[in-house]
């Protein structure tokens, strides 16, 4: 895997949240205030841009901290910092590498999702894209660690994210915007655990295609 | 639940994604002579920052509840104001270069509502200003008594509170105050303060068009939040006396305010919400007020941070001192607070 | 048509019949420095008044148009306000009893928006007040260019324009100016102003409940009144620049601003319409202006006379010389205006 | 006819008004602004009280005087004054008598439609009360000129009112607020001209009753 694994990655991230924007959105609506569709749409956009105008000869880790970058400076909202500081500490962890394997990849979600509870200060059960991001890294690395090629592995953790975000509608939520509903939070997904299952999803797809 | 059409809420609108700067654009016309918009970075600026040697305010969140925060920019108030998209927090970006226009060298307190985002990005901000040599204090508003601070929640929201630390804030730092002084007598404020909003009808963002809660014609969200959050229950519409006294004993239930005490009284308007209700629910508020031995020795009543076209009222009361009630009547000229000058 | 919800428009309110003597309540509440209300009469007085000499002014109409005109109390503008029930002219006594409060022996300017139902009230009490020996001048101001003033109308409606018409008067009465001089500065402003308004909801009177006219998600009043009287056609909603273009047209084509003149350019929200929108519309206002050749020196941005929470705008512009500039700047300090004091 | 007839007049007024308020508001709403029922019943229950209030040896003049100044202090708008005026000129031309008859009602009655016309300036035809009041004081002055009996000639009187009241329906407003609508103020029943068939109806039926 090389620089075009994360530009397609994140083609396929900036694809699905253009095409679930009102879905998103919606959901946002129930225990929010509408706007993570908007929010993450206008963002990806951003990073397709500066990811085009980004030099060809650039190191996958470089790729990815202009796109967390780019997320903090034109998302906002809880979604901006949380997922901008995630595609930051990955791209960090893949240095200045041109190519990167399986287990350098589940070490940069690692690195992802402890930004994300670094800043966000979220444990999973809280109902937040935690609860989507956390298994997701936990089966990849399971799964690498137990023998799987990569490809099954990554088709693990997406399915492990989905069923993260599915979970998160019985939840209370205790953190972010949502937390302000108390009970009135539960019988709705949470909209940041919806969209980051599509940017895993978009990951598996990015790399299964590139093999 | 109501019939209420869904599909669209009619808007002044060219495209809804230029609405924040179009307004903002607006705002500079109409007041040039207090502040100009730098449209790239999305922040509006008072005239003649920085103030060498002044401690500078900035503030910013989502833009939809003007005049909050560029309406409050200006003399005696704040020095910067960053509006990111409608309910949406700014980023870093924008804070930063709000920071860096009205450093005047004396540090910049940040005055920030207590939501993740804003939070979050203001946290980034206050790094990368300080990166910069600029020194920065943030302070924290979280008045909103709907919400419980507790384990369960992001803690309380900052909602009326904060009108009312930018205005005393600003005028510790016109006369002079220290970057400690000012940060201390912001949270001071915000420690004194307490805020309770109760919402008729749903507000509509301008991407979305439509409302973003449903709202039965006999409903209320009793303890809504200002971005179009669900209060914490609905009720049924009661009698605004009924309403102003759940809402008073939500609020004086958390504010160390004894019998005697003297207090400002904000009823503040969501934005839908007719100035002729406003001040009915200002005249049963006094009532309220006297049942428990307050006095509102100063008041503000009006629309001062909306949630777009949200049929809605706020109260917020501040417990007073000699202090706080100086600080509160000294000079402020902004486009929508203006007395003394 | 939509399926708005008709069934009801909540409302902060207790007893419907008790809105406006407990607004009122609220109003003094919170503005006891400035004014005082005579609840049994139902009028709001400038505390102070009268003032032996000064040219008193008094104003009135249906209430639902707050702040207009109570909230217009005060030093530099109106000396007395008379709300009538909501939408409804004041009576004769009303007007007496405020005109009595407030002669200080140099006469009383009554300023009336032309509506048939204002005018004949004001011309009873002008009657009676004559009859108790105070001068009593009225000045109508009709300023609606959506209305033609023709054979077949009750002429053009006061507006916008009684907004301006109030502080600059006010300004002339305050600088000491005699009955004549007062009246006549009023007419000038009203000869010099024009007001066009667009609406995209309608309000609900407190006692009907409901709105007052069914209008299409798709659809505005163009030049609708400030009483949910229903405009002089409905149609499809634009971008705001070209509402504001249309709106521009209409009232240069009738106001005698050519190229190179300075106006004030007003942009009034009807009640409902967030303050983000209002300067959006300032935006694409001070276009139309430029491409007309026309300087916007003064300007007015806000809720000043609102139909209730119809969500709309109107625009007013008053072609400006060197002496209504001054009068304009001239110190005013009222609930809902105020400067230089 | 006497003092008597003018209270159940005034009676008989208020209770059609009061049944028909929200009637009379509707027809505000579509070509004004949705306020005559309100304001008519407003004040003539201020003119019951009044009337209540006010010595039982008052002649007819003096209580119609009475009325009308209640209802100018009391209603507002443009049906306070007009109607005001106009019981207030009906009682004046009662003078001081303490009983009336058929010719006298009739003068009173033209010179409250004089009052009206003097103050508001409208003509028939311009969709207002005064094409209820202007046919229903005609007929009643020529059916008693004719020879007519009082009964029958109020009957007319009434019937000639109603159908001015219908006959505003098709036409567009040129005087009071309905004006501003321009021809959108066409196909609307004028309120004022249907409160003031609703008066009418109540002369008739208090003078039936009385007889
Ligand atoms: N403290 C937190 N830690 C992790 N994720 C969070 C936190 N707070 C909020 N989120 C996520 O952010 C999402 C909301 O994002 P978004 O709507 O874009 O921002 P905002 O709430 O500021 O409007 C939530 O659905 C949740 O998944
Ligand atoms: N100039 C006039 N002359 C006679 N009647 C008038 C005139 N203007 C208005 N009216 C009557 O007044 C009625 C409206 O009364 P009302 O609704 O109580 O007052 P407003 O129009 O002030 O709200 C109209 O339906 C019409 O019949
Ligand atoms: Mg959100
Ligand atoms: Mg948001
Ligand atoms: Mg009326
Ligand atoms: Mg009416």
């Amino acid at each position: 895997m090389d620089a075009g694994t994360v530009r397609s990655w994140m083609s396929a991230s900036a694809a699905a949240i253009r095409e679930q924007r009102d879905y998103l959105t919606q959901l946002d609506a129930a225990i929010g205030d509408a706007d993570h569709g908007a929010n993450m749409d206008r963002g990806f956009t951003a990073v397709l841009e500066q990811l085009d105008a980004a030099e060809a000869s650039q190191p996958p880790g470089k790729l990815l901290l202009t796109a967390g970058s780019t997320l903090v400076s034109t998302v906002g909202g809880a979604s901006g910092p949380l997922w901008g500081t995630a595609l930051r500490r990955a791209g960090r962890a893949l240095g200045e590498e041109v190519e990167f394997d399986g287990p350098q990849l589940a070490a940069a979600l690692e690195a992802a999702l402890g930004g994300v509870v670094e800043l966000g200060a979220a444990a999973e059960g809280e109902k937040t894209m935690v609860d989507s991001l956390a298994p997701a890294v936990r089966t990849l690395r399971e799964q690498l660690a137990g023998g799987s090629e990569l490809g099954p592995a990554l088709a693990a953790a997406r399915a492990a994210s989905e069923e993260g975000m599915r979970a998160t509608v019985p939840l209370q939520a205790t953190k972010g915007r949502a937390s302000y509903l108390g009970e009135r939070s539960i019988g709705h997904q949470d909209p940041g655990a919806t969209s980051t299952a599509l940017i895993v999803a978009a990951l598996e797809q990015a790399i299964s295609r590139g093999a | 639940m109501s019939s209420t059409d869904v599909a669209t809420v009619k808007k002044f609108l060219n495209n809804p994604d230029d609405l924040v700067p179009e307004s903002l654009a607006g705002l500079e016309a109409a007041h040039s002579d207090l502040l100009r918009v730098d449209l790239e970075n999305q922040i509006v600026v008072r005239r003649g920052a920085p103030t060498s040697g002044k401690v500078a305010l900035v503030s910013g969140g989502g833009a939809g509840h003007e005049p909050l925060h560029g309406g409050f920019v200006g003399v005696g108030m704040l020095d910067a104001a960053c509006p990111g998209a409608v309910f949406t927090s700014p980023v870093p970006d924008q804070m930063l270069a709000a920071t860096k226009a009205v450093d005047g060298g004396a540090g910049v307190v940040h005055i920030v509502k207590n939501y993740t985002g804003d939070v979050l990005n203001f946290r980034l901000a206050a790094e990368l200003a300080e990166d910069d040599g600029i020194q920065v204090e943030s302070v924290l508003t979280n008045d909103d008594v709907a919400v419980e601070d507790s384990l369960y929640t992001a803690g309380r929201r900052g909602v009326g509170v904060t009108v009312l630390v930018e205005k005393i804030a600003g005028a510790k730092a016109a006369a002079g105050g220290t970057l400690a002084e000012v940060a201390g007598i912001a949270r001071k404020v915000n420690a004194q303060g307490r805020s309770f909003g109760v919402a008729l009808t749903s507000c509509a963002t301008p991407t979305s068009g439509g409302p973003i809660f449903e709202i039965g014609s006999n409903e209320m969200e009793f303890g809504v939040g200002i971005h179009g959050e669900p209060g914490r229950r609905r009720e049924r519409v009661k009698p605004a006396a009924e309403i102003v006294e759940q809402m008073t004993t939500a609020i004086l239930g958390d504010l160390d305010a004894p019998s005697g005490s003297n207090v400002l009284a904000f009823v503040n308007g969501l934005g839908g919400t007719p100035l002729i209700e406003l001040y009915l629910v200002y005249n049963d508020l006094t009532k309220q007020l006297e049942r428990h031995g307050l006095t509102a020795t100063r008041n503000l009543v009006g629309n001062y941070i909306t949630s777009l076209e949200m049929a809605g009222v706020s109260i917020t009361l501040l417990a007073l001192d000699e202090e706080l009630t100086m600080l509160w009547d000294a000079p402020v000229h902004t486009p929508a607070l203006r007395w003394g000058t």
